[in-house]
């Protein structure tokens, strides 16, 4: 338990789809937020829905679908909060709510690396880009011009890339880092955007409007996750660094 | 490459015999009863009040294969919560994965099959209703015993390949939450970012189990057909 | 007795049966012959409701069926029962062993036990001449062996009435004689029978009332013997043209 | 709610009529003219050499059949480039997204559809062979006039049920890049998060299309059927 | 002349054609008669090649045919295609009009035009009388209707010889004299016929040849006079069945 919440009491437990367990619903198949190893799912996410659940004197259920079904399922109370590398936009804000940051993501712009004429986000106007549909990567490409081609998977846009189908993409440098930890980047080239040419992206548990306790209490509990420094231990399990800070 | 595939075989094959099949297996079983009391309402010819069983039969057969599976899913089990009756449903209606898996898989296929069964029924030449109607047998008599029995022979292929669809089919349960083959492979790509891979692996299971099922045709093809003589 | 009063039935707005008024003896054989598409077949099929005339009064025996009313499934299941169609396209099902034909009819309608029905099968089937085909299916015979487990399986219903529709029209002269012989048995053992037939030697000698139709009217209903000697000229020529005389 | 329909409306019908319906109807094309060559092979019943044409068609409907749609598409838009045969394809076979879908979702009706058409040829009785072969028609003419135009009424409604099934497959053309009108309704959900509606909304746009196909089935059925006697 | 030398068929394993040689002369009739089963239609249709006999000699106009070695496509067409046969169940096209399962064979393997075609088919409707229903669909005929069109369609051809397989069993005495008029005219016109029948009256009629089958053997092959004279008990006893004078 933590002092901040106390006021509250654990009234917020009323909030919970099923009593006694904080239903937690990701994808599963976007490394290393969130992806099977050995059987079990693991990844960033996982280890963090663990630590607020745990905070909050519950059991960790983790549901993995597909991203239709995190914003469906939120609405039709199937799960209390998604943890799925989902971005804070101002249009996201107007249907659901946000509990404090977890992680500020990095972008970064994937080429060919024999491609002389993509340098920076300016370049990328009107050229074919592969990314996640309803991903703030695909925002983000698209507020610059590129014409975007839908892919659901990291990897499949780097084999978009490499096949010359698309010409590059604007996706998380964690994501890109991740991928580079265990396979040949050969013929590509990644170039990390600063802060000052795209801010980062504020990466936060989306959860249901009508839980304003609950999303109190899971602020609280990741507040003080980075005080205890847990939240810079399992970043740097998976990132090899710590995402989890403002300007990483 | 080798490691990748039996690090993931056991993972999919777990995935397979607790989701995969069962939902198929069980959806394909309810969704045959529902096509075949489909098939012989709309065959029907009782007029009067049976006319609005019959439309709303049609209406059924016509939602479940108008619209896209996956949106069947999603309403049944997103959209339903919404639906409260008061006294009913205080909270709306809300379905477990499985359940709603099962209700939708099954509403689709019996929908789809019920079209097959009513073909074949009508294939059945009329001298077979006669001579069974004269013998003094009834409607439900004649279906079970003369009719039904000819009918399955026509309609074992498309019948079969309404349930070979179905298996493929189980992989959209996992846009409710249900972690069936199909997802699992996808979670196990997100690790080793390889995913034509991890696809012709996930295939290989659906094409062994498939194949069995191809195997379970050929056999009742054959049992069927045996007092047909060959055609050329 | 059946009666028929006024019977009218029409197909797409032909008219095949007009306003036939007659009657079928019980315990008695009527035949009912008549050029090819005078309504022969379908005069026998109104009896059992395999045809729905459009209008007329049917008694049997006492019950009174107005085809111009809706009937209810009661009544035309239990006529149906006490009644047996043999077709001249035998229908025999195409599924079932011959013998299995055969039992079907006592084992779904009149409930005898397997092993009865078995045996009376066979029974029947050996006075057809065909028990050693008893385990075939039907794809397997020759015309003629069809149409005798078609009259077989008829026999095995026990029918107040049989109506039967050119039952040996298939069948060459020696097992025609044999199923004759049968027919004539069963007549003689005062089964009702009705029977369409091109046989005029033997709607000579086997029924006890003859009607001659002709495109839809009864031309004649009455005595065998006037039949035969009648001096109407239709009838004459009719009657001698299965003699063959006129072939040149 | 109102404005999202009307906003979301004309994208959605614009893909539609770009993509899923000309997919759809090309697609089903192909797959028929397919499926029809592969049931008449897999019928015929010459010896020798054919055997091994027969194994191949057999081996392409079993596999098909039994592998999951969404995995050939993948396999044959992103695997076939690592295809590289020397001197025909140096550089592995890279098609087009167009391509890609056209040909797979065509060789999977084919498959699918074989097998109806196969079902509906056996099921025409034997003396029409019989009586054809004595005029002195050829294999082929008896196909073409006596057998195949019986064995259209059979097959009409399992193979209008695969012709919906493809319309509604479709959407798995998002997996290799091309906004059907399934993806368009997922992009405009990721800006409104309005799933259910969408959903709703494109189930709706599925299901005008599927009810004309409905419509032209119920025609053709009846146009097939009008030298039939009414069954009971 | 058709010859058949040493013929044998088995149907799984049941022997129903028995080392069958005889001779079919050309512009003749032959009739072939037998009690059912024994194995008439098989013969004719082996004719046809709708059965193909494990081993014989065919020798159609001069054209020697192994039925133990593999037959050619091409012998098999030439042959059907000038000879007809005409079904003991008909076998009309179900899903053609009557005038157009007349003209289908002039139509698609003479390469008759549609107006010539359909002008013969005509004449040959009328021929069977049955002109006015040219239009109908066959499902719409009574049995004896259906027949006379079987029986037209195989006159559209012009065969050379003409295989009928019990053409006038489902016809009353009437239509039946008709067509057996119609046959026999064809007859005097010399065209080759053999006909399967159980009308014995017809046979002595038509036949300049009879061939008497019985379990698979040829009892009786030759002379029709003679064959009705015979002093052979049991041909005695079959050719008496046909009367009738046993009926007790
Ligand atoms: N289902 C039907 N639809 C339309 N007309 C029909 C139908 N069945 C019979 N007919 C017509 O009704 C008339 C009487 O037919 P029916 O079968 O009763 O004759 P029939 O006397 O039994 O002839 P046959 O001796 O040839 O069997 C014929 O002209 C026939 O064409
Ligand atoms: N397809 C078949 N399979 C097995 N046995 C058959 C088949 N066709 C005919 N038979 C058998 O072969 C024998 C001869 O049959 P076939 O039809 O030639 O007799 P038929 O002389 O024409 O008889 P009918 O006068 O009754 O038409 C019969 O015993 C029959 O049961
Ligand atoms: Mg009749
Ligand atoms: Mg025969």
């Amino acid at each position: 338990g933590s002092n901040s919440s106390d006021k509250g009491g654990s009234s917020y437990k009323s909030e919970l789809t099923e009593s006694g367990k904080l239903t937690i619903g990701l994808e599963g198949t976007y490394a290393p937020y969130s992806y099977r190893k050995d059987g079990k799912l693991t990844g960033f996410e996982v280890d963090l829905g663990k630590a607020i659940a745990k905070k909050l004197d519950v059991k960790a259920n983790f549901v993995p679908t597909k991203w239709d079904s995190l914003i469906a399922g939120l609405g039709s109370n199937k799960f209390d909060v998604v943890l799925n590398n989902v971005t804070v936009t101002n249009e996201r804000k107007k249907s659901y709510a946000f509990a404090s940051p977890y992680i500020f993501t990095q972008y970064v712009l994937v080429t060919k690396s024999s491609d002389k004429n993509i340098k920076n986000l300016k370049d990328i106007k009107g050229k074919k880009f592969a990314e996640g549909t309803g991903t703030n990567n695909e925002d983000v490409a698209k507020k610059y011009g590129a014409k975007t081609i839908p892919s659901d998977q990291f990897v499949n846009s780097v084999n978009m890339i490499r096949q010359g189908r698309v010409q590059g993409t604007v996706n998380a440098l964690d994501a890109w880092n991740s991928y580079a930890k265990s396979q040949s980047t050969k013929g590509l080239k990644a170039r990390a955007i600063p802060a000052s040419e795209e801010p980062f992206a504020q990466v936060s548990p989306m959860l249901n409007k009508d839980s304003t306790k609950l999303k109190a209490k899971v602020s609280d509990a990741i507040k003080d996750l980075r005080k205890d420094g847990t939240l810079a231990k399992i970043s740097k399990k998976y990132f090899g660094k710590d995402v989890t800070m403002e300007n990483n | 490459m080798w490691k990748i595939v039996t690090d993931a075989t056991p993972q999919l094959l777990s995935a397979g015999f607790k989701y995969t099949i069962p939902i198929a297996i069980i959806s394909f079983i309810i969704g045959l009863i529902l096509a075949l009391i489909t098939a012989l309402v709309r065959l029907s010819s009782k007029k009067g009040f049976f006319i609005i069983i019959k439309g709303i039969f049609r209406f059924y057969v016509w939602l479940f294969r108008s619209t896209p599976l996956l949106v069947q899913l999603f309403i049944v089990y997103f959209g339903l919560p919404y639906l409260t009756i008061k006294g009913v449903f205080p909270h709306g209606i809300k379905l477990s994965p499985w359940t709603a898996g099962i209700i939708t898989f099954s509403l689709n296929t019996g929908a789809y099959c019920s079209e097959t069964i009513r073909a074949a029924i009508l294939s059945i030449p009329n001298g077979q209703w006669e001579a069974a109607y004269s013998i003094g047998m009834t409607r439900s008599q004649i279906l079970k015993r003369i009719i039904l029995p000819q009918a399955l022979r026509v309609s074992l292929p498309p019948l079969s390949n309404s349930f070979i669809g179905l298996v493929k089919d189980t992989s959209l349960a996992a846009s409710i939450t249900i972690v069936e083959m199909f997802e699992v492979s996808q979670q196990i790509t997100a690790e080793n970012y390889q995913p034509l891979l991890m696809y012709s692996l996930v295939a290989l299971y659906y094409a062994l189990f498939c194949t069995v099922l191809t195997w379970v045709q050929g056999y009742l093809e054959k049992s069927t057909s045996k007092y047909i003589t060959p055609a050329r | 007795m059946l009666k028929l009063t006024k019977l009218n039935k029409t197909f797409d707005g032909t008219h095949v049966l007009k306003e036939i008024t007659t009657e079928f003896p019980e315990n008695k054989t009527t035949v009912i012959v008549g050029p090819s598409g005078s309504g022969k077949s379908t005069l026998l099929r109104s009896l059992n409701f395999l045809e729905r005339p459009e209008s007329g009064i049917y008694d049997f025996e006492g019950m009174q069926i107005d085809f111009s009313k809706p009937l209810t499934n009661k009544t035309i299941l239990d006529i149906r029962k006490r009644t047996e169609m043999v077709f001249q396209s035998y229908n025999l099902f195409p599924h079932l062993t011959v013998v299995k034909n055969v039992m079907e009819g006592p084992t779904q309608v009149l409930g005898l036990s397997k092993a009865d029905a078995k045996a009376e099968a066979l029974e029947l089937l050996d006075k057809v001449g065909l028990k050693e085909k008893a385990d075939v299916y039907p794809a397997q015979l020759s015309g003629g062996q069809a149409q005798r487990v078609a009259i077989a399986r008829s026999l095995a219903m026990h029918p107040e009435y049989i109506f039967l529709d050119e039952p040996t029209s298939a069948l060459d002269p020696e097992l025609e004689l044999e199923v004759l012989k049968v027919l004539m048995k069963i007549a003689e053992e005062q089964q009702s029978m009705i029977i369409v037939t091109h046989n005029l030697a033997f709607a000579r000698k086997v029924a006890d009332k003859i009607i001659f139709v002709e495109d839809g009217n009864i031309l004649y209903d009455g005595d065998v013997n006037q039949f035969f000697n009648s001096d109407n000229e239709r009838i004459q020529s009719f009657v001698n043209a299965m003699t063959f005389n006129d072939i040149s």
